[in-house]
């Protein structure tokens, strides 16, 4: 039962493997992938049933006992970012059948999708803050070479500012490690947080500065304000499929690395969480200020997840607050965020791929006509788009919800405020898309005539729908039946809080006996 | 589920399914067979009519149990009110419709989106529980944008849509915040959490005592008055006339604006009576109900006309529910229902001159009577309700309203000078939309009218007589519900008296006065706008064309600049400025706490030094300094170089063999690469002036102080040894190996390897990947 | 010694980000190159400074003698140390393949991304 | 450079010796500095060394497989060493031994499979780098 732990990780690094063997064969490689991820997908909901069933899973790897040995942990969280990974992955490696042009898959997409879906379910299963390290390692390398990959001018001066900071960002993680481990002498997340009071009590303000270079670290992975450059530089410049995974996992990434660390490591740094809700306040806005600036879809779209991934932050920052009750929402929010915006925004990544498609640009400016066209696809349109605007009854109305009960219980006006305004403004710039890509007249230079991409026909089309249709459906079940989701994350906040039966499930350590 | 006050909601949400397939089939008949549904819901809610007043009917199903949300449904007298007026409007506009849109291709969809509106509205009205509410009252808000778009490739038609949604969107949300702090208050009260949740369940505590009243009370308003379209957010709905009639005929005369009305009366026994409700409830109502009624002179638009009408109502409504005594309460109840079913007739009324002459600009149009009789009767009899002439169902309104401003206290004389100013106003108004185009001279119209199908006088006619008929006979409606509806926005039972004729009494005699007063000057304004004497219409357009719209405009567009300048800056797209924003917050956030604990404590064993040990540090030290200076890519590279070289030694001197082994070899490869890399890149010129230079060298220097200081510092902690102990002592007899790095590397941290090659092979396929493309692109 | 490495730690990442902090592709390489020399310095200076003991066990040996250097740096630092080698190789690749692409080195030139 | 006598043939000998010695250093490295890393580092370097005098198609002769076909068998050898003990009912990766020794490596074990695994990895990832970079230069040699 506990190896089941391991099998996210370990099936994306076999079709990885396999499909680097199979790189001659683009059709192999295209089985690989949606069944790969497909069993990755399984695998995942296998693993996220078995949590709920028997609590906290912990694998010691090799066999040797924590903290000696790199524990895998999969409790609620991470059993739910597993599902979304393996929910984006698969429907990003379906959409690639007709998103990725041979030459793309020929250089590697496959591999590396996998790649990167192992580093992304890595990060999220282990309990081991240097193999967190390699784990964002893993996915950063697969997500430089998808951004890189077709090397037209856009993609390569995107790739280079994303891969710059980005590994600006792993040497202080890397730095913050060695610190970390010369302050506790371990790496294993549940021995550093029966470490952790110890040491904090003795050397508080070296353990604030350390703290403080993880809350960096991660704060540019996660997109935080001010350090999310990387991101509107880049995500719209390489295929969709690669923008929507990219949209829909990476950053994710960094706020559950920064949920789990900000916990279970550094869970009473109350100047940790005062400077993460300021920061998550200022990217609210900041991102969506970005996003109504914009004319161009996925530059809209790369602006909403800064904002959004403010939501997700503000969730964690009310940790400041010694309410318990406070604290449990505001978990509970940001991982419902999470869980709700990873769906939405991969799929509006997705849809607007298709636009991109039928129109042959993503500028707004020159488009139009669409919902004259496909009144299907607007309806598609809506129903992501809405939900990020948290319009209900879809998802991230629960969201948003959540949120602010939170935050108004903590008595943050002025975060709640700024997520007013910000959700204000998201509607604003949502609508904009809707405005000018579906109701407005199509222009009177066809923008379809300077096409660059083959054109679709329909058994191509319904390759890419499948995965937005499905994504789709589950933002709106989501948003019908938000209770199941509401148990999840109040389960997985209830988790983070008292992380019990996660040191339980670790084990050894209580004891801190060897074998 | 199976109480049907549930399934009555899901009627219409049901008939969307069917209504492309009914629309592509019947076409300009569907609306006989669409409006089944409305008719159904009404039907089954006449049946429980009487009301008893101050009962109500209560039906909860769980939703989302862990936040304490149901879905929570109440029906009283309020709630049937609303639910008749909604299902009633909502069938006459539903046969309405199809035949006023005719061949429109796109009337399935448009009907989709009316019964997606008529479903939420209806739920907004019987919703109990606070979430369940705000989930159909953003439902409303959403159809009412795609509603008001319909003609969405009109730029004028988008801009409603967007100024609806977003006046309505702001207010949503901060509706919402209230919700949920009424919520927690009411939890702090000591209710559970599905009771605080619930409207009926916040009966059992009083919220004007909790600290949070006064934050509730301001965004619960504010998220009513955007919907009602209260000033200062009144102007989105005269805008909205770009919608088809249909849509304002049902949108803006019974249900969504009066949602926020709705909302007011529902929560005024939780929130009202307070002095702070009363004035500030009262004032906007006020305010809003002069602007509008004086506005509407203005304008000669006949759709326009009646918008701002609506807009006076509504501030009259609001401005009654503000002073909530009895008499005002009875008086809003009927002040409703008059105004929905008088408003409708009109908008159809309205929508018929347009679609049968092709204009509605007033100017143009004129004796139409005789071609359109049906009309024209109703034109001019819900126009006399409107103006509150005798024996009109808005007559016992208007009497009503005098009654109320004379008797209330406090509120004082020039209350009852506005109120008989915006009625004055609006008998004018009535008698622009009906006489002006229906008696007089023929217009110059641009088609040549005929009376509109039935369908399309069908309700006009209806709800016009109803108002004739409430008028003479109130008796029905005032047992029925008119009291059950004001005991349940009183929070107790009262009884509902009307008349027409209230006898002779002082009072009486006085707003008899009153409103005979209204009627002639009345009369007198629109003589004096009819014939031009007064410049009235252009002053009120030139008064009225500055203040919230322009707000709006100006708000929207600093939004933009706003958004825009602070994009630029932000994201300049200057690759190095983006890394040391990144490195000044990591000396900053890092910095503070680290100079602090530095300070605090004893420096660490420095464990003495031996001279080659310098001579490497100090070779690499160096290297590294003269590599930021030099020209030359290969002199770098080489400086690099041995950096990595002299780090190899370093390992050596301190006990790390397996490292300095690796370290070389990669230093190696590492230059055999770049060398092949740097090969026709060109020489490095130097860009940046002293100044940067110098700004970048602090920078870099606060770094490079922050790194140092954590080392020393870190360096006297004394870690947990358990860990490395036990690699020491487990390697051989455990893990079979004596090199214990080795060991570590391939048994107790195999995984971190496996995940190390994975970035390895990764990063090979990756460097193929870039090369290859290129070698494509040439070929 | 500690204080000539912390000493040199420090100028490694100084270095390192001043050579980032130029408008020249080129230099962005060796700056990154420079910092991640400095972190793995870093782990392996604050992993103890030991002289000639390396975490090894003679043979026949159950255990290396006592006061070894701690190994487990020492692993960090390796593994860290190829995965730096792996991602600086790909970055070096994609520098090049960037000027290739728009015909300059100058960073503050790359702006079409943004604009 | 690729026209020196001297260096094509000395690295005809250099080669398999360097070669030989990775092995060496691959199957040593449980016990003595050396391991998985080292070995197929050296191993690549010898290979390097190769090309360097005979240019990258000879190279390539000489490697014979792709070193995409390391870089997967690699990773599936690493990964089915971390299987083999699934099998038996124990975690991930634990290491199997064998119960004879076999003589100049010492005990057979799915760790020393798995450095294998990284061995390989190490090497074809080097050398994909090396040679898809010297191919480039060689074809940039021609005039763009």
């Amino acid at each position: 039962m506990n190896q089941l732990v391991v099998m996210p990780v370990l099936i994306p690094l076999a079709c990885a493997a396999l499909s680097v063997l199979a790189s001659r064969s683009a059709r192999a490689q295209g089985i690989i992938g949606v069944v790969g991820t497909g069993a990755l997908l399984a695998a995942s909901i296998l693993l996220l049933r078995t949590v709920l069933e028997h609590g906290v899973l912990a694998l010691q790897i090799a066999g040797w006992p924590a903290p000696y040995g790199i524990t895998l942990v999969a409790d609620t969280l991470s059993a739910i970012m597993v599902v979304l990974g393996g929910i984006t992955g698969f429907a990003v490696a379906i959409y690639a059948l007709v998103d990725i042009d041979a030459d793309r898959r020929e250089a590697g997409f496959y591999p590396m999708l996998h790649v990167l879906l192992m580093g992304v379910c890595f990060s999220f299963v282990t309990g081991d803050a240097f193999n967190l390290y390699v784990c964002f390692e893993i996915m950063l390398i697969a997500s430089f070479v998808l951004l890189a990959l077709g090397g037209e001018r856009m993609q390569m001066e995107g790739a280079l500012k994303y891969v710059t900071l980005n590994l600006v960002s792993s040497a202080i993680f890397l730095s913050a490690l060695g610190v970390l481990y010369g302050l506790t002498g371990t790496l294993n997340l549940a021995h550093l947080h029966q470490l952790m009071p110890g040491v904090a009590a003795e050397h508080p303000d070296l353990v604030a500065a350390t703290a403080g270079l993880f809350l960096v670290s991660f704060g540019i992975k996660a997109g935080l304000f001010p350090l999310y450059f990387w991101l509107p530089s880049s995500y719209h410049t390489p295929p969709v499929a690669v923008s929507a995974i990219f949209a829909g996992l990476l950053t994710k990434v960094g706020v559950y690395a920064l949920i789990r660390m900000f916990t279970l490591v550094f869970g009473d740094l109350e100047g940790a969480h005062r400077l993460l809700l300021i920061l998550a306040t200022l990217t609210m806005i900041a991102g969506v200020l970005g996003a109504v600036s914009q004319y161009h879809i996925r530059r809209i779209l790369s602006f909403h997840i800064i904002s959004q991934i403010g939501y997700m932050v503000v969730g964690l920052g009310l940790m400041v607050s010694p309410d318990p009750d406070v604290r449990r929402l505001g978990l509970l929010a940001a991982v419902f965020y999470i869980a709700h915006h990873i769906i939405v925004k991969a799929n509006l990544f997705l849809i607007g791929g298709i636009v991109r498609r039928l129109r042959g640009t993503e500028e707004l400016r020159d488009m139009g006509g669409l919902y004259r066209q496909m009144p299907w696809l607007a309806a598609l349109f809506l129903v992501p788009a809405l939900s990020l605007a948290g319009i209900p009854p879809l998802s991230g109305f629960w969201a948003k919800l959540s949120l602010f009960r939170a935050g108004l219980q903590a008595g943050q006006w002025v975060v709640v405020g700024a997520a007013i305004a910000a959700g204000v403004m998201t509607l604003m710039s949502m609508i904009k898309i809707w405005n000018e890509a579906f109701w407005k007249a199509p222009p009177e230079t066809d923008a379809t005539a300077a096409i660059t991409i083959e054109p679709l026909d329909r058994g191509r089309l319904a390759v890419l729908l499948v995965p937005a249709v499905g994504l789709a459906v589950l933002t709106l079940l989501i948003g019908l039946f938000p209770g199941f989701l509401f148990d999840l994350a109040g389960r997985a906040a209830g988790e983070l809080l008292d992380p019990t039966p996660y040191l339980e499930a670790v084990g050894a350590v209580a004891t801190g006996g060897a074998p | 589920m199976t109480d049907p006050l549930i399934l009555i909601i899901l009627v219409p949400f049901a008939a969307t399914i069917v209504a492309p397939a009914v629309a592509r089939r019947l076409g300009a008949h569907t609306g006989w067979v669409l409006a089944l549904a409305p008719a159904i819901v009404f039907a089954y809610v006449s049946r429980l009519l009487p009301i008893e007043p101050g009962t109500a009917h209560t039906v909860a199903v769980p939703w989302v149990g862990s936040l304490g949300i149901e879905f929570a449904f109440l029906a009283d007298g309020l709630s049937v009110t609303f639910l008749l007026l909604i299902s009633g409007i909502g069938a006459l506009v539903m046969i309405y419709a199809s035949s006023y849109l005719g061949r429109d291709p796109r009337l399935g969809r448009f009907y989709v989106f009316l019964l997606a509106f008529m479903g939420a509205m209806l739920g907004l009205v019987l919703a109990d529980n606070l979430i369940t509410l705000f989930v159909f009252w953003e439902l409303t808000s959403v159809c009412s944008y795609l509603l008001i778009g319909f003609d969405h490739e009109k730029a004028e038609a988008r801009a409603a849509a967007l100024k609806a949604l977003l006046v309505t969107g702001l207010g949503g949300l901060l509706l919402l915040a209230g919700f949920l702090l009424m919520g927690i208050a009411g939890e702090q009260l000591g209710l559970s959490a599905i009771a605080a949740g619930k409207i009926s369940g916040l009966a059992a505590v009083d919220l004007r005592e909790h600290a949070y009243y006064h934050a509730i009370f301001i965004l619960v308003l504010l998220g009513c008055i955007t919907k009602s379209a209260q000033v200062p957010f009144h102007f989105w709905l005269p805008a909205a006339m770009a919608g088809p009639t249909p849509v304002s005929a049902y949108l803006h005369s019974a249900t969504m604006v009066k949602a926020g009305i709705y909302l007011l009366a529902r929560l005024s026994p939780h929130l009202g009576g307070t002095p702070e409700w009363g004035w500030t409830v009262g004032l906007i109502g006020l305010v809003t109900m002069l602007t509008g009624s004086l506005a509407t002179l203005g304008q000669r638009d006949m759709k326009r006309v009646l918008a701002y009408s609506t807009l006076a109502v509504l501030g009259t409504l609001v401005m009654l529910l503000g002073v909530g005594t009895e008499m005002a309460v009875k008086t809003a109840v009927v002040y409703l229902v008059a105004h929905a079913m008088y408003k409708a007739a009109l908008f159809m009324v309205a929508g018929n001159v347009d679609h049968e002459t092709g204009t509605r600009e007033l100017h143009r149009l004129g004796g139409l009577r005789k071609l359109m009789p049906w009309t024209a009767l109703a034109g001019i009899l819900a126009a006399l309700s409107k103006a509150g002439a005798p024996p009109m169902f808005g007559f016992i309104g208007k009497e009503m309203l005098y009654t109320t401003k004379l008797t209330v206290e406090n509120v004082g004389a020039w209350a009852v000078v506005a109120s008989v100013v915006a009625n004055v106003a609006l008998v004018a108004s009535a008698l622009m939309v009906s006489v002006w185009p229906f008696l007089g001279k023929r217009g110059d119209t641009p088609k040549k009218p005929h009376e509109a199908p039935l369908a399309m006088v069908l309700g006009a006619v209806l709800l016009s007589l109803m108002g004739l008929g409430r008028g003479l006979m109130p008796q029905p409606f005032e047992t029925n519900l008119g009291s059950a509806a004001a005991s349940a926005i009183l929070g107790r039972p009262v009884e509902m008296h009307l008349a027409l004729w209230h006898g002779v009494d002082p009072t009486a005699l006085a707003v008899l006065g009153l409103s005979l007063l209204t009627l002639t000057l009345g009369g007198g304004l629109y003589f004096l706008i009819r014939r031009r004497v007064a410049p009235v219409g252009p002053l009120l357009r030139r008064l009225f064309s500055v203040g919230p719209t322009q707000l709006y405009d100006l708000t929207l567009q600093g939004i933009y600049s706003g958004a825009d300048r602070v994009t630029r800056f932000i994201q300049s797209g200057r690759l190095r400025f983006y890394v040391m924003v990144t490195m000044l917050v990591t000396v900053i956030v890092a910095g503070p706490p680290l100079v602090r604990a530095f300070m605090g404590g004893p420096a660490a064993a420095n464990g003495g030094w031996r001279i080659h040990e310098i001579i490497v540090a100090a070779l690499a030290l160096t290297a590294a300094l003269a590599a930021t200076a030099l020209r030359s890519r290969l002199a770098t590279l080489a400086l690099v170089g041995v950096v990595g070289t002299c780090m190899g030694l370093l390992f050596v001197f301190f006990s790390a063999p397996d490292l300095a082994l690796t370290q070389v070899m990669i230093e190696v490869l590492s230059v055999v690469i770049l060398v092949m890399v740097l090969h026709r890149l060109p020489l490095v010129i130097k860009r940046s002036g002293r100044l940067s230079r110098g700004r970048d060298a602090v920078v870099a220097a606060a770094v490079g102080i922050t790194m140092t200081l954590f080392v020393l510092t870190v360096a006297r902690v004394d870690r947990d040894p358990t860990v490395s102990d036990f690699y020491l002592e487990q390697s051989v007899p455990a893990a079979h190996g004596r090199n214990v790095v080795n060991v570590i590397l391939v048994d107790f941290r195999a995984m971190d390897t496996l995940g190390e090659i994975t970035v390895l092979g990764a990063a090979g396929l990756g460097v193929l990947a870039l090369l290859r493309l290129r070698r494509k692109e040439r070929s | 010694m500690l204080i000539f490495m912390a000493i040199l730690i420090g100028v490694l990442y100084s270095t390192g980000v001043y050579l980032m902090l130029r408008r020249n592709v080129v230099k962005l390489i060796f700056g990154l190159f420079l910092l991640g020399h400095a972190a793995n310095l870093l782990i392996f200076t604050v992993g103890g400074l030991v002289r000639a003991r390396p975490p090894l066990a003679a043979v026949g040996a159950d255990a290396p003698p006592p006061d070894v250097a701690d190994p487990l740096p020492q692993a960090l630092v390796l593994t860290a140390i190829v995965i730096g080698f792996a991602l600086t190789s790909f970055f070096a690749v994609l520098a090049k393949r960037v000027f290739l692409a728009t015909g300059t080195d100058d960073t503050d030139a790359l702006k079409s991304t943004e604009s | 450079m690729r026209d020196s006598l001297i260096l094509r043939t000395t690295t005809r000998v250099i080669m398999p010796l360097l070669l030989l010695f990775s092995f060496f250093e691959l199957l040593r490295g449980h016990n003595e500095p050396g391991g998985g890393f080292v070995g197929g580092l050296l191993a690549a370097g010898g290979l390097c060394l190769y090309m360097l005098a005979h240019g990258v198609d000879d190279a390539r002769r000489v490697l014979r497989v792709d070193p995409r076909v390391l870089i997967g068998v690699g990773l599936l050898l690493a990964l089915a060493a971390g299987l083999v003990p699934v099998f038996q009912g124990a975690p991930f990766l634990t290491g199997v031994w064998a119960e004879n020794k076999v003589p100049g490596i010492g005990k057979v074990s799915t760790v020393l499979l798995f450095d294998v695994g990284v061995y390989l990895v190490v090497a074809g990832t080097t050398l994909l780098m090396v040679l898809s970079l010297a191919a480039r230069d060689e074809e940039e040699d021609d005039p763009c």
